[in-house]
């Protein structure tokens, strides 16, 4: 069977149609797409712009081991779409788009994109650059890769 | 050999990679020393920060060839779940 | 708090790029979008074309039922887009979207699309033609609505 | 009065609605015999389709005036979840 998988790593902004119509299989009933976005406000925080910066090469390597393990866990899924933008962004726009293709909606399409998006967050080395009134930082997260990861 | 920067790291050395002095086969733990001993701006963040060592984590116990491919970083930028 | 509620019923494609722009609010780190499309082979069948119709005064006030259901139950979600899709569509476009955004990707949009699918797909009076090979037939469900629906 | 017809029952009957004599209120069972009596092409499904009252679901014992909105339709499509 044809069963897309597409990995990318790329400047241009996240196209959420085209995604849709790549990991589509005549066979699928089903698509759900998880967008990450700038927030522009966190409780009494502001964010004016965000920007990612990656690993490429690890990253990419990285985003086919989430898709790999996306297709073991969920038996059932047939596309899988992972896409990180890197570079500027503004409020609103997404980072990231994770894309999972069914058959049925109840194939386990929306919890393999939501275990996709977590795994890319653990393991995929990207980085954001927050510019709020105040400055602009480095915003690290706090999981620590293990054996395996 | 290079070591690769990002981030933090990349912002305090003041550039997208080092290079380092060494030879031949040492752990990560070692590497960690010898980026401390030769770019002592980076010691600290040398001492916690996460090595790659050609594309995949690499912890201290774990061996590194001086033509592999390195890499220093922090933790990804998660967000909250 | 402005937290856009989109319901529509349309002869026009889905533009999920738009939708995810109309869902997202400043406050928003996480879109979560659900799509059904027409599957062209379903097991041994085949569908070449699918024709939607709906009754479209009952099915706004259906959507907007959704809606408020999916409000009520995940009280973190902000963004809400419940467009269903009418005439006649190809294989692999989407026929339905729903779309939520919330601050984080754990603050229940996954659940909250999900929810809006089951309950869209029970009760928003919109029903289906197929035409196969063998000619063309409505394709019924078996949810009877009860009282409350 | 009107009843609006979609899906199986507006194929059945060749038209979106149809023309019931019907006056005053009566029950929603009432009307689904009204309906058989008055376009027998349309007394099967009329028995078992769901009825709508100014867009509402409506169940056998409720009451439907002549001036309502009544609609009859099949389950909607729901898809295998």
């Amino acid at each position: 069977m044809n069963e897309p998988t597409i990995i990318r790593i790329t400047a241009d902004p996240i196209d959420l149609n085209a995604l849709q119509r790549a990991v589509t299989t005549p066979r699928d009933g089903a698509v759900v797409l998880f967008t990450g976005t700038v927030r522009g406000v966190t409780g009494a925080e502001r964010t004016d712009k965000l920007e990612y910066e990656a690993y490429t090469e690890m990253a990419m390597a990285k985003l086919q081991q989430v898709a790999d393990e996306m297709r073991a866990k969920f038996a059932l899924i047939h596309g899988i779409a992972l896409v990180q933008r890197v570079g500027e962004m503004a409020i609103g726009e997404p980072t990231v788009a994770v894309v999972v293709s069914a058959g049925h909606r109840g194939d386990g399409a929306f919890e393999a994109a939501r275990y996709g998006i977590d795994r890319l967050k653990q393991i995929v080395p990207v980085w954001k650059k927050e510019t709020r009134p105040d400055g602009s930082a480095w915003v690290e997260g706090d999981y620590l890769p293990g054996r395996g990861d | 050999m290079l070591v690769k920067l990002f981030a933090t790291l990349k912002d305090r050395a003041g550039a997208n990679a080092i290079t380092l002095a060494a030879e031949g086969e040492f752990t990560v733990r070692e590497l960690r020393a010898l980026i401390a001993a030769q770019h002592p701006k980076l010691a600290e963040l040398a001492a916690r920060s996460i090595v790659a060592i050609n594309h995949e984590f690499a912890f201290d116990d774990d061996v590194v060839r001086a033509t592999d491919e390195v890499a220093l970083f922090p933790p990804v930028s998660g967000g909250r779940p």
